[in-house]
């Protein structure tokens, strides 16, 4: 009883500073450090990818309205793929980090994938990075956004199983997909 | 310290005391038992109502703080002292805190310390009940407060329309904190509310028949009542919104047949009759402070008891007029317009029964009857921006403005606050034995007075000047800024009243004067026993032959005699006319209705995260609630031998 | 005949002893309107039967905007809703028994109706988990299924919450230690099953008629 | 062309319940002040009242013996005052409901005869307007900002996209909220040329409070003038900067939610910037619209209007120097 005194305090700090940390509302986007088209990504974004937007359940479901405001439901639609590859699933053929995804979306990828880099500020592709994962169900349920308002498409992204990723190796080039 | 009152013993002789040693084995039986242990097991009504006092005016205290910090932001224009998402939280929380935490449980705080005294009853009808749902309240309090410490505190204002506090456009748990809250004060709130009814119906003091009961009585009873009827209506809503928000429900989603109004009509179908539980038991404050200090009954007593009750049913039909800016058919309209102006009418039969028992009495003019006597301004003034509101189309100009934070802030400070002030001071000294100050008391009463006035008239322009409500800040060439500056201004001189008030408590319990049973010569049963009471209430049970027993003469028979001092029991009375029935024993004090509301925290915190937790928490309450309710073996056997079959 | 005939036919009232009134030889609990706990159970009833009337409300609510009901075309099936009704109605038979024993104070006869309640609860329990499966809806499908699961999973609730108690006081009942306001407790218990059951009815009409019509 | 032209500080556009431009604020301005003075007199009554009946009681102190001849026997006398008091509250209520009726008739009686249709849509925090006559070739968008004709009528027909929001031009009509999944019409009229200033009555999240919209009343004439002009596609422009500044719109992140006809640039998320020149302000009606305060503007809106949707752009100085000509050119 007594070691787990202090442990008792430690747990509901941690716990009030993920809180804490999932319910911010980051109105003022610091200016985005890297200028953009920059191909090679520090890693020091990555991480700060991943605290910054992925634990805010604020970023990713800014993430989610810019997903219908560019239009990426277009080709994707909601996750399951359409023209474009499903985001839902766990087969990922560029990489399902936020690194690769960010590259994904900046610098675009052979048959079709356009470059958003300089179109869509760096701020919100990484919060479109933290929804896509979402998408799989990589977010904690109480990150990841629950139904939407408007038509039900599947389940909403609190409550979908982890995928397990899968890398798929890149089909070769000239198949038209 | 005023010379004895010579009258006060005849009153002594009057009410028979029992033997010393008789006494003293009551006051051990109802003790709650020492030390830490003891604390938790307590299910003392006035140690549980006095803990509820406490922790609904630490809430206020906060809400007033809330109120400060918004105020300090509206003071000037384009003031960038709160950001957007603070402010939201601020005020939500103000309101939330106002309306959820402090307005309907205090009343309920003070009914549950003063009705058994009131009715001549040495306990409430279910006492481990009594503790839960006070245990319910404060950890649904904390719990708000513990998210708005981790900026997760609610930001969709204290009524959170959908879709705003839906899932898409609310992400993350704030609102669901904000639901939450709700499912706490909504159950505490209903079972304090069985209890009050189950204890004025059943533990009355025999001979006091429906009409003997004292109007306050009256209020609580009709209050309960409402709260049985009202509060489902928004447990509903805030269950519902919650599934919506976490397992995917549709009640709000226009896209899939939800409804956006469904959320207003059901959380106003529930929150029309709460302003009128906020408003009603202040209405027993002031029936008691106006009788006692104008030195006669009040006048009427039928048409106020009539009144309670009308406007009760009234309350329950007038809830669309929150939503006349909506696209429902303007002829509905019209008929919640017919009902809301009709409700004005009970109110005003209490108003002018009242001047007329001030006009006919003699006044002892005390701070109790100063705080009742700014209800005459204030509420009166409240009331008819109210009536001004009714109307459909003045609504569409007044309706989401600062007219209308003018007109709630009127009626609910007005029409509750200033009352639940004057009922302060005036049960101050029952609850401790010491009179608060009466010097301190004016300062106090002025103070506020003043201060409210200040702050809240120039609302009344500024709603008209076209300022909306719920604004962070707004442009300075809307010519906004002076009316808002001076409203700061009041806003900090009501926080000085209220710290005056707070010295003046503090400064009493010390050095007060001492206040002896009755210091007001007050006709009620509840100065008949010593200030602060004994544990048991009622040496004697007395047995009540009129309205104002200790004004009338007491004939035979004075009091009540076999009822046993080792046990803790109570007199069971019939409902209209309060003939003894049968005696019943109180449950033990016992920690479980403390740690049964811990489970309950457990599961409705739980449930917020995943909606399994309502499934495995369940188990912890199960066991919990099932010690709370298993008999002791040793205490069953000890009973059984003086059991009498009916 | 009240409380105050009762009394007085059982020889046990309040006698006049100079100026006080001599209560010892009152009984030390009672039955029925006349118990505290029969008071605090319809307190209990009025606020249910409040939610439920609302949640009714909210479901003809949503019925009157929506163009297709129900949404997703198939209602309820109705063997499951009928078979539970059934055994819901049946068992307010041995509900009826036990509250007549208790009021009989008879130890024996208490026990034997609680366990046959205890046996019906089973039955109902076991019926509404298939009840669920044949909603043909989803509660995240639509709104129509949001409030139908809204209304059977209230009542289910009711339903878990009466049987659990029930379970405690049978229990209590053969264990002990028994004294007379038990049996106050088993006649208030069976008072509020009488509830359960009744609210059904509506709760059925609704959710199995109410998207035939 | 109007007084739109200018790009000085908006004229402190009128937002004021109690001065009226418009039949619909005129008749609840004289219900207003009907109910007023009528309130205002019993308010006055029953304070003169109880200071009357607490000045004229005697004083009395807690050992006072407290008379309780009432309780013996009824008080006719009081009784009857009582009921007075009550019979004429109960005749104020009656002339209040009359009052609200008659109002709310004359409300519904605005004369409809050739109205101009308008569709607002709300949003998270600014208003999309469009101009709809029947005639799908008449159609245009615009934001923040409606011009109507004085005398004649609007009808504006009010959806939300998002949360509920509240349309309330206080000079000119009643309040009227835009909810998701319900369509609801608000009719009104200028009677009076000006500016009128409404804000969004109804909390709507992060950026309620900078919600605004101006309304500009102005003569039939100009009105014509002034929608013909909104209905031509944008102007191309002349000046090579302000060419440069089209491309540096196409090229970023503008286009990607903005609309200017005429351009490739169609996307709805954002207001339809179109005649982004022809309008006194930027931002839902809170900035007047200089180039400073749109250098301000695009360069980082959050410092402006936190959480608003719009993010930061970092362009190179010329590019932003070109972007600002060019908008200038949308007029």
């Amino acid at each position: 009883m007594k070691a787990s005194v202090p442990l008792m305090p430690m747990l509901t700090l941690a716990l009030a500073l993920a809180a804490c940390e999932r319910e911010q509302r980051p109105t003022h986007a610091p200016p985005p450090a890297s200028s953009i088209g920059n191909p090679s990504q520090p890693a020091g974004a990555v991480a700060r990818a991943h605290d910054r937007y992925e634990q805010n359940a604020y970023a990713v479901s800014q993430g989610k309205t810019w997903y219908r405001a560019y239009n990426c439901n277009g080709c994707h639609a909601q996750g399951g793929g359409d023209v474009g590859p499903a985001l839902m699933d766990a087969t990922w053929r560029y990489g399902a980090d936020p690194a690769s995804i960010y590259a994904t979306i900046a610098y675009g990828r052979p048959n079709g994938m356009p470059a958003f880099g300089g179109r869509v500020p760096e701020d919100q592709i990484w919060q479109l990075v933290a929804y896509v994962r979402s998408l799989s169900g990589q977010l904690p349920s109480s990150v990841a956004p629950s139904r939407s308002d408007g038509l039900q498409a599947g389940k909403p992204e609190a409550r979908r199983e982890k995928e397990k990723i899968r890398p798929e190796p890149p089909s070769n080039p000239g198949e038209l997909r | 310290m005023t010379a004895p009152d010579p009258r006060h013993d005849t009153l002594e002789r009057r009410m028979p005391r029992a033997d010393p040693a008789a006494a003293t084995a009551l006051e051990r039986t109802w003790r709650d038992p020492p030390g830490i242990i003891g604390w938790f097991a307590a299910i003392n009504h006035k140690t549980i109502s006095k803990r509820f006092m406490v922790t609904t005016i630490l809430f206020f205290l906060a809400g007033g703080v809330l109120a400060l910090l918004i105020r300090l932001q509206l003071a000037q224009p384009n003031a960038g002292i709160i950001g957007p998402d603070r402010y939201n939280q601020i005020f939500t929380m103000h309101g939330s805190t106002m309306m959820f935490l402090f307005a309907v449980p205090v009343m309920q705080a003070v009914a549950t310390y003063l009705i058994p005294l009131m009715i001549g009853a040495r306990s409430l009808a279910f006492p481990r009940l009594n503790a839960y749902a006070y245990w319910i309240f404060t950890m649904g309090g904390i719990m708000l407060y513990a998210a708005f410490f981790v900026d997760a505190g609610p930001d969709a204002g204290w009524f959170a329309y959908v879709p705003l506090s839906g899932p898409q456009y609310s992400p993350g748990k704030r609102v669901d904190f904000w639901a939450q809250m709700i499912t706490f004060t909504e159950l505490s709130g209903l079972m304090e509310a069985v209890v009050i009814i189950t204890t004025i119906l059943k533990l009355r003091a025999p001979g006091m028949s429906l009409n003997r009961m004292p109007l306050y009585v009256w209020t609580m009873l009709v209050t309960s009542f409402m709260v049985l009827f009202a509060m489902p209506s928004v447990m509903l809503a805030s269950t519902a919104l919650i599934t919506d928000r976490l397992v995917g429900t549709h009640f709000y989603n226009p896209g899939e047949g939800g409804d956006a109004l469904l959320w207003q009509h059901l959380f106003w179908f529930f929150g029309h009759p709460e302003v009128y539980l906020i408003f009603i038991p202040p209405l027993g404050f002031i029936s008691s402070i106006v009788a006692t200090f104008a030195r006669r009954p009040v006048v009427g007593y039928p048409a106020m008891v009539l009144a309670l009750v009308t406007t009760a049913f009234l309350a329950f039909g007038l809830w669309v007029h929150h939503m006349f800016a909506t696209n429902l058919p303007e002829l509905g309209k019209t008929f919640f317009t017919a009902a809301s102006l009709i409700i004005a009418v009970p109110s005003a039969v209490q108003i002018f029964c009242w001047i007329a028992t001030l006009g006919s009495g003699r006044l002892h003019v005390k701070t109790p009857l100063l705080f009742v006597l700014a209800f005459f301004f204030i509420l009166v003034l409240g009331g008819l921006t109210g009536l001004m509101l009714a109307s459909v189309s003045l609504d569409t100009q007044l309706h989401d403005t600062f007219f209308v934070v003018a007109h709630l802030h009127y009626v609910l400070l007005g029409g509750a606050v200033f009352p639940l002030f004057g009922a302060f001071y005036y049960w101050f000294p029952k609850f401790t034995g010491r009179l608060l100050n009466e010097r301190l008391g004016r300062w106090n009463f002025w103070l506020f007075f003043i201060g409210f006035n200040v702050t809240f008239f120039p609302m009344h322009l500024l709603g008209l000047w076209g300022m909306p409500r719920r604004v962070y800040t707004y442009p300075a060439e809307m010519g906004w800024g002076d009316m808002n500056l001076v409203a700061s201004i009041g806003a900090a001189t009501i926080a000085a009243s209220v710290l005056l008030f707070l010295v003046n408590v503090a400064r009493s319990l010390r050095v007060g004067a001492v206040a002896g049973p009755d210091p007001w010569g007050a006709g009620t049963l509840e100065w008949s026993v010593a200030s602060p009471p004994p544990m048991g209430n009622f040496e004697v049970i007395p047995v009540v032959h009129g309205r104002y027993p200790l004004w009338q003469p007491q004939p035979e028979p004075t009091h009540v005699e076999g009822m046993s001092n080792e046990w803790r029991e109570v007199l069971v009375t019939t409902v209209a006319d309060a003939e003894p029935d049968h005696r019943l024993w109180m449950p033990s004090s016992s920690v479980w209705p403390f740690l049964s509301a811990l489970a309950t925290t457990v599961l409705f915190v739980g449930s917020i995260f995943t909606p399994w937790a309502v499934v495995w928490a369940a188990v912890p309450v199960a066991v919990a609630t099932t010690i709370w309710f298993w008999p002791r073996r040793a205490v069953v056997r000890e009973r059984v031998r003086s059991e009498l079959r009916p | 005949m009240n409380a105050l005939e009762q009394n007085r036919a059982a020889g046990k009232e309040a006698v006049r002893r100079g100026a006080a009134l001599d209560v010892s030889g009152m009984p030390t609990f009672a039955f029925s309107t006349r118990s505290p706990m029969w008071w605090g159970t319809m307190g209990l009833v009025a606020i249910e039967s409040t939610v439920f009337a609302l949640t009714i409300m909210a479901y003809f609510y949503l019925r009157s905007h929506a163009t297709v009901w129900p949404m997703s075309r198939f209602p309820p099936d109705l063997l499951w809703g009928n078979l539970n009704t059934a055994i819901l109605l049946a068992s307010m038979w041995p509900n009826h028994k036990a509250k007549q024993a208790a009021e009989r104070l008879d130890l024996h006869g208490v026990r034997l109706w609680m366990t046959v309640c205890m046996v019906f609860s089973l039955a109902f329990l076991a019926v509404r988990v298939f009840e669920f499966g044949a909603l043909n809806t989803r509660w995240d499908s639509d709104a129509y299924g949001s409030v139908v699961w809204m209304l059977l999973g209230l009542h289910t609730t009711h339903l878990v919450t009466d049987a659990y108690d029930s379970l405690v006081l049978t229990v209590l009942m053969f264990t002990g230690p028994h004294e007379g306001k038990r049996f106050v407790d088993v006649s208030e218990n069976a008072g509020y099953w009488y509830f359960v059951v009744l609210s059904w009815l509506p709760i059925y009409a609704v959710i199995y008629w109410g998207a035939r019509f | 062309m109007n007084a739109a032209m200018s790009s000085n500080e908006p004229a402190a556009a009128m937002q004021d319940a109690l001065r009226a431009a418009g039949t619909q604020a005129q008749h609840i301005g004289a219900l207003w002040n009907g109910t007023l003075v009528l309130c205002t007199l019993v308010f006055v009554a029953i304070v003169v009242a109880t200071i009357v009946a607490v000045w004229r009681a005697p004083r009395a102190d807690a050992a006072t013996r407290p008379d309780t001849t009432s309780l013996e026997g009824p008080e006719h006398r009081i009784w009857r005052r009582v009921g007075w008091a009550t019979g004429a509250a109960v005749a104020g209520l009656l002339v209040l409901l009359a009052g609200d009726v008659f109002t709310s008739r004359a409300l519904a009686r605005l004369p409809l005869r050739d109205a101009v249709n308008i569709e607002l849509v709300g949003h998270q925090w600014w208003w999309e307007a469009r101009y709809r006559d029947g005639d799908p070739s008449h159609e245009f968008t615009t934001a923040n900002e409606l011009t109507i004709p004085v005398g004649r009528p609007v009808i504006v027909t009010l959806r939300a996209n998002d949360v509920i929001h509240s349309l309330w031009v206080p000079s000119l009509s009643g309040k009227k909220d835009l909810i998701p999944g319900r369509t609801a019409t608000l009719r009104l009229r200028a009677d009076r040329a000006g500016t009128y200033r409404g804000q969004c009555a109804e909390f709507c999240g992060l950026e309620h409070a900078l919600m605004a919209l101006l309304v500009h009343a102005v003569p039939p004439a100009d009105y014509e003038a002034w929608a013909a002009r909104q209905r031509q596609p944008a102007s191309e422009p002349a000046d090579p900067v302000a060419r440069h500044g089209r491309d540096v719109f196409l090229g970023t992140s503008c286009v990607m939610c903005h609309t200017v006809s005429g351009t490739p640039a169609q996307a709805r998320t954002g207001p339809d910037l179109t005649h982004l020149a022809s309008r006194q302000t930027i931002a839902a009606g809170m900035f007047p619209n200089n180039r400073g305060y749109l250098a301000g503007w695009i360069g980082d809106p959050q410092a402006l209007k936190p959480g608003v949707n719009m993010p930061a752009n970092t362009l190179p100085p010329d590019d932003l120097q070109a972007l600002l000509a060019y908008l200038e050119t949308l007029r």
